[in-house]
């Protein structure tokens, strides 16, 4: 049952992914993109991270996610009528990169010497606090700094009258 | 009283944040009597910690540990020992003075919010500064004050020239603010602390790391404390409000060197070297401000001057040893500077805004207090025997340098800063207070409170302070050395008889000088300037020197990069290339058909035409090709490292 | 239960596909959903080996993963809207401030 | 996981489905009845006795309505948006506890997890108002997203104060832990979190999703019939969810004397309901600009120094 879970979730998640590659409206992507974030966050669950979970649906699909359609639909983007999703110009080199990246990435992965199933350990939301604000607490606060700059850098471009 | 240690930082910190947040709610008139009220907490805190038995045992305070990683625990702490009480006593309390007396001064102002809020943080900066018990806070105390410099000089920042001063202060002090950050980091690597506690101790072992660590503190020093080679912002600086320049060369942002040296000075006895380089430029900026000072004619310039070459004799006496006799100097020197400074800013002001010393000896805009309190500072400076506080900081220091290495030369040039100190004071005394002809402004009515009380308490004090040390060999009491011998050890004198005929001739020099004085001001009036003025004026020509060393070849190679090699050889050289082979290959088709020379040639240039077309295309602007490249690199490291050598 | 290598995959399958969708697409808003498909690839491998080991570190690594996410995006999505308002751009193809002006020409 | 385990979770989600369907319906005759009385008027009184079985004449109507939808929306999101709202609040009931031994799952992470499915609410509201592909719902839903992400925050962080004091994110020991209910050591994040909660299931005075005088009833103009019914479901029940959250985090979820622990976490639950009802009643809407600067300027920084204040009292005391 958790094998199936599991892998039904995966497959969501990458299958979501996929059909960002193809479909033509920004809202539908983003709907997809909801739904393998969503799916992730379960694999996250499943993996016995439930607080990574938790944060994942708070902070990418509630929160993220929110502000994108909120951009795009303050752009008011509609599909231009019904045509076919044209390859942009040069396709061939980019997908030829793609497929060796996945070449690549399938060679790290299976070679490791990492085989043999897992135990399932759930680590708590506690240990995972301990660890930020004990081991990586001097991380924390250059996070918060990254976030803060972020915050300035937002409102410093979104000012009603420039100069 | 322990736990109240954290409020004499803390009150002014709170009352600038106070300020930024919630000064608008305040009724504009209350604003400056609210900073004062936040710098007066901190002076009474810091009275409470006299009371307090600071002055026997030095009091401690953690208030949180910042960052806790792997065993490096640099805290929020702060220590008042007897070196940090002599600083913080000095800091608050003719800090409290200067805000008392902006009140009264900027009372016309606008923005005040702005300017009492860098009041408060730069006074709780210094505070922080001097309090840390660790080198990381001292240098966040460190960096707060220069900040706070920057915004203060440059507060009419609508003048460009103003504006400029600030940045140049900015950009001078970073440099030694740099070096700092440099020490600070060798410091932990060697050591993994940086509390004070524990680093001194290991630092009396030998360790052969000292030497260059103690020569970047140094130019940190140098920095802040405006000594020689880096001194030159100090005299723009005044283009700040006067309190500011008060605050800044009397109490504040340029003792800052002195303290930071008085505080590692066991990292500079181990390196004897870095010691006496500190003492002997000490004495070349005695003698480089004193020079300078004579020839200005800008009443603020002077005294600028004038600190550099005060901070001088700390430097000189630091570099001897005699640390005591340094934080004796500063505090001597923060009364009868800063008194100096309110003065003359008074001066100013009733003068509306007048700078030149001539002309305000035309205007005669002084009351007779002012008069009487720049006399008092103006002696005190001078170091006029027996009466000023000046005259037993200085003339100790001076006996003190005589036993250093090379003392002999050490002292005669010191003597030469203290000639020239009378000479360069009284001259602006003279010219400004007396003249023979009718006088322009009558000084009008009594001087404000706010302004009148700290002029006098400062001179009070610039002719009491004096008294805590007398001369050595004098008989007097040496109140303030014994005190501060726990922690910074005794000057060396040289023997009785010696020192009697130095001091003697110490102050033979003081008031020489300010006989030289009168013959200079008369023939100033004449109209005749002095030797060298303009060399004397623009500060030895430090600013050209360092425009002609630093600045121009800076933008000569700017511009150069990009007119000769972005222009030059990227552009016109392939450009040229690839036209000169069209032009040779549509000669040769025209004169000699060669058919595989011809071939070969238009091939070629097919080639490179070819070749900068796929160059060019490298720079398409095109996002999507810019992450194709990005990917390309990826993967062949990936594959790289995957791949190379064959089967790993 | 499930073997590191499989969870491992499958987020190296997400960070290509993020990565295809960042090279094939031109539309600004696409190319930050590509990233963001990167971005969770990379913080499953971390999850899944966080957990491989039995630590929080893993968890940690995500949650940093994340707060750098947030800043990236939150600027860029103010950025690509400062890009609609003044270039009517949706596509990166439109935003060639950075091209070699000598070579408009050029294939 | 035993057979029995599976069947027993099942049975309980058939239950709660149940339950939750009859409770919303006579939430709304409640409402009906109880906006009545503060009208001077009497309210549907016509179907059974009492009017009580004016819900399920409502449903039928609904239910029985034709399924219309207008050529010019975006099929996929339209169709997909009234699900998403009833979906997620449905969700959010698994993890909370009835009584001491009735709940669906007790989560490590519970809070969390409701304060995740409630963040995913609002992409019904926002997806319906841009799939109608017209100017209204459009509008309400922009206002729904900009109004969801301003109060979530605040709405998150005042139960960080709960979290403080429980030392846990899971519900049940939250509830274990009030030996005196948290309403009182904590009235400010209390305060917040109502606020905050009334703002995300969009009810008066933050209705402005669905202003129905200037958006002519916002996100969820051009849906009608069954559609239109899981819109409203899904507002009444997150009006019940807030409710029991705030009874499961403030009031001391089922603990009370004398009375089955059940009864005392309906009457709770229900006096909170009740508070809904008066709001709607007694205040007005307010405006666009002040629901912002209200959400950012006072209920951020209030939550905020609720926290620095728990923290500071949290460690004096121990």
């Amino acid at each position: 049952m958790y094998k199936l879970i599991f892998y039904l979730t995966a497959v969501i998640a990458i299958g979501a992914a996929g059909a960002i590659l193809i479909v033509r409206h920004p809202v539908h992507a983003a709907l997809y993109l909801i739904a393998s974030l969503l799916a992730l966050a379960l694999l996250f669950f499943l993996l016995g991270a439930p607080l990574v979970a938790a944060l994942q649906v708070i902070l990418y699909a509630g929160a993220i996610m929110v502000l994108f359609l909120f951009v795009m639909m303050v752009m008011d983007l509609r599909p231009a009528s019904n045509e076919r999703l044209a390859l942009p110009k040069g396709w061939r080199v980019p997908t030829l990169l793609v497929a060796a990246l996945a070449v690549e990435l399938a060679v790290v992965v299976f070679q490791a010497p990492l085989s043999g199933d897992e135990i399932w350990v759930s680590v708590g939301p506690k240990a995972v606090g301990q660890s930020l604000f004990g081991t990586y607490l001097i991380a924390v606060e250059v996070a918060a700094i990254l976030l803060l700059a972020a915050l300035v850098a937002v409102l410093y471009l979104s000012r009603r009258s420039r100069p | 009283m322990s736990t109240w240690l954290w409020l004499i930082p803390g009150s002014p910190f709170v009352g600038a944040l106070t300020i930024a947040l919630l000064g608008g709610r305040l009724p504009a008139a209350r604003l400056p009597w609210f900073a004062c009220a936040a710098a007066g907490i901190s002076a009474l805190t810091v009275a409470a910690a006299w009371l307090g038995g600071a002055a026997q045992e030095p009091l401690r305070q953690t208030l949180y540990i910042w960052l806790a990683v792997d065993g490096w625990q640099p805290s929020v702490g702060f220590t008042l020992d007897r070196l940090a009480l002599v600083m913080v006593t000095v800091v608050s309390g003719v800090g409290f003075l200067i805000h008392v007396y902006s009140v009264a001064f900027m009372d016309k102002e606008a923005e005040q919010r702005r300017y009492y809020f860098y009041m408060n943080l730069f006074l709780a900066g210094m505070l922080v500064l001097v309090l840390a018990d660790n080198l990381l806070l001292l240098y966040f105390g460190w960096e707060m004050v220069g900040l706070c410099s920057f915004a203060l000089i440059g507060f009419w920042y609508r003048d460009p020239v103003k504006a400029a001063a600030g940045r140049k202060a900015f950009t001078v002090t970073r440099i030694g603010d740099t070096a700092l950050a440099i020490a600070i980091f060798l410091l932990f690597v060697q050591f993994g602390t940086l509390s004070f506690d524990v680093l001194f101790p290991l630092g009396e072992g030998d360790w052969e790391g000292a030497t260059a660590v103690a020569l970047l503190i140094l130019v940190g020093a140098l920095g802040k404390s405006a000594q020689l080679p880096l001194q030159v912002w100090l005299p723009d600086a005044m283009a700040g409000p006067s309190p500011v320049s008060a605050l800044i060369h009397a109490a504040t942002m340029v003792t800052a060197g002195v303290y930071l040296i008085a505080r590692t000075h066991p990292l500079f006895e181990l390196a004897p070297g870095v010691q006496w380089t500190v003492a002997a430029i000490g004495v070349l900026t005695i003698v480089y401000g004193a020079s300078c000072a004579l020839a200005q004619h800008d009443i603020k310039r002077v005294l600028a001057y004038s600190t550099v070459s005060q901070i001088g004799y700390m430097f000189l006496a630091l570099g001897c040893g005699a640390y005591a006799l340094a934080l004796f100097h500063l505090a001597t020197h923060a009364c009868f500077k800063a008194l100096l400074f309110l003065s003359a800013g008074t001066l100013i002001h009733s003068a509306g805004g007048e700078h030149h010393i001539g002309r305000l000896g035309e205007l005669n805009a002084g009351s007779r207090t002012v008069q009487l309190c720049f006399l008092v500072g103006a002696a005190s400076l001078a170091a006029v025997p027996f009466f000023t506080a000046g005259f037993y900081s200085k003339d100790a220091i001076l006996t003190a340098a005589w036993v250093a290495p090379v003392g002999g030369l050490l002292w005669l040039f010191a003597a030469l800063g203290a000639l020239l100190t009378g000479v360069y004071i009284f001259r602006v005394y003279l010219t400004v207070f007396h003249r023979s002809a009718e006088p322009l402004l009558r000084p009008r009515g009594r001087l404000p409170t706010p302004i009148a009380v700290p002029l006098l308490l400062l001179a009070a004090l610039s002719l009491s302070v004096g008294f805590l040390e007398f001369p050595e060999g004098s008989g007097g009491p040496h109140t303030w050395s014994t005190w501060l011998e726990s922690e910074l050890d005794l000057a060396k004198h040289p023997e009785h008889h010696t020192t009697r005929v130095l001091q003697a001739l110490s102050a033979l020099m003081a008031v020489a000088g300010i006989a030289l004085a009168f013959p200079l001001v008369r023939r100033e009036r004449a109209g005749k300037s002095l030797p060298w003025q303009s060399f004397l004026q623009t500060g030895w020509r430090f600013d050209a020197l360092y425009a002609r060393l630093f600045v121009q070849p800076y933008h000569r190679t700017a511009s150069a990069l990009a007119r000769w090699v972005e222009q030059g050889l990227i552009e016109a050289g392939l450009n040229g290339l690839t036209r000169g082979f069209w032009v040779m290959a549509a000669g040769l088709r025209r004169g000699v058909e060669f058919g595989s020379v011809e071939r070969g040639l238009t091939f070629l240039v097919v080639g490179l035409q070819r070749g900068h077309a796929m160059l060019s295309a490298t720079q398409n602007g095109l996002l999507s090709r810019y992450a194709v490249s990005v990917t390309t690199g990826t993967l062949a490291l990936l594959g790289f490292w995957l791949f190379w050598p064959w089967g790993g | 239960m499930i073997p590191l290598t499989h969870s491992l995959f499958v987020g190296a399958l997400l960070f290509t596909l993020g990565a295809a969708v960042v090279l094939l697409r031109r539309e600004l808003l696409f190319l930050l959903m590509g990233l963001e498909i990167m971005f969770n690839g990379a913080a499953l491998s971390a999850v899944a080996a966080g957990q491989h080991w039995q630590g929080a570190e893993g968890q940690v690594l995500a949650i940093f993963l994340m707060a750098i996410t947030t800043a990236e995006l939150v600027v860029a999505l103010i950025l690509v809207w400062l890009a609609y308002q003044r270039f009517q751009a949706i596509c990166v193809d439109d935003l060639v401030a950075l091209r070699d002006g000598r070579s408009e020409d050029s294939p | 996981m035993s057979f029995g385990h599976w069947f027993l979770t099942l049975g309980g989600m058939v239950l709660m489905l149940g339950g939750l369907l009859v409770t919303v319906a006579f939430m709304v005759y409640a409402e009906r009845r109880v906006l009545a009385l503060f009208q001077d008027r009497l309210g549907p009184n016509r179907a059974g006795p009492l009017g009580l079985l004016q819900p399920l004449a409502d449903a039928l109507k609904l239910l029985t309505k034709e399924s219309f939808a207008p050529p010019f929306v975006d099929r996929m999101v339209y169709e997909l948006a009234p699900v998403i709202v009833p979906l997620t609040v449905l969700m959010s009931f698994a993890v909370v506890p009835l009584s001491d031994a009735w709940w669906l799952a007790d989560l490590n992470v519970a809070l969390l997890y409701v304060l995740a499915l409630s963040s995913l609410g609002v992409y019904g509201i926002i997806l319906g108002g841009w799939s109608s592909n017209s100017k209204y719902p459009l509008l309400g839903g922009l206002r729904a997203a900009a109004q969801m992400i301003s109060y979530e925050l605040p709405m998150g962080l005042a139960l960080v104060g709960v979290v403080m004091l429980a030392g846990s994110f899971s519900l049940v020991d939250i509830v274990n832990a009030q030996d005196v209910p948290f309403i009182v050591l904590q009235p400010v994040g209390f305060l917040v979190f109502m606020v905050c909660g009334v703002a995300e299931v969009n009810r008066l005075p933050f209705d402005l999703p669905e202003a129905e005088n200037e958006l002519a009833s916002g996100y969820n103009t051009e849906y009608g019939g069954m559609r239109f019914a899981l819109f409203y479901l899904g507002e009444y029940m997150g009006v019940l969810l807030i409710a029991s959250l705030v009874t499961v985090l403030f009031l001391g979820g089922w603990r009370g004397p004398w009375l089955p622990d059940v009864v005392w976490f309906a009457l709770k639950t229900f006096s909170v309901v009740f508070l809904f009802y008066w709001l709607r009643t007694s205040v007005p809407r307010l405006r666009y600009d002040q629901l912002m600067d209200f959400g950012w300027k006072i209920m951020l920084p209030a939550a905020l120094v609720n926290i620095v204040i728990t923290a500071v009292v949290g460690i004096a005391w121990m």
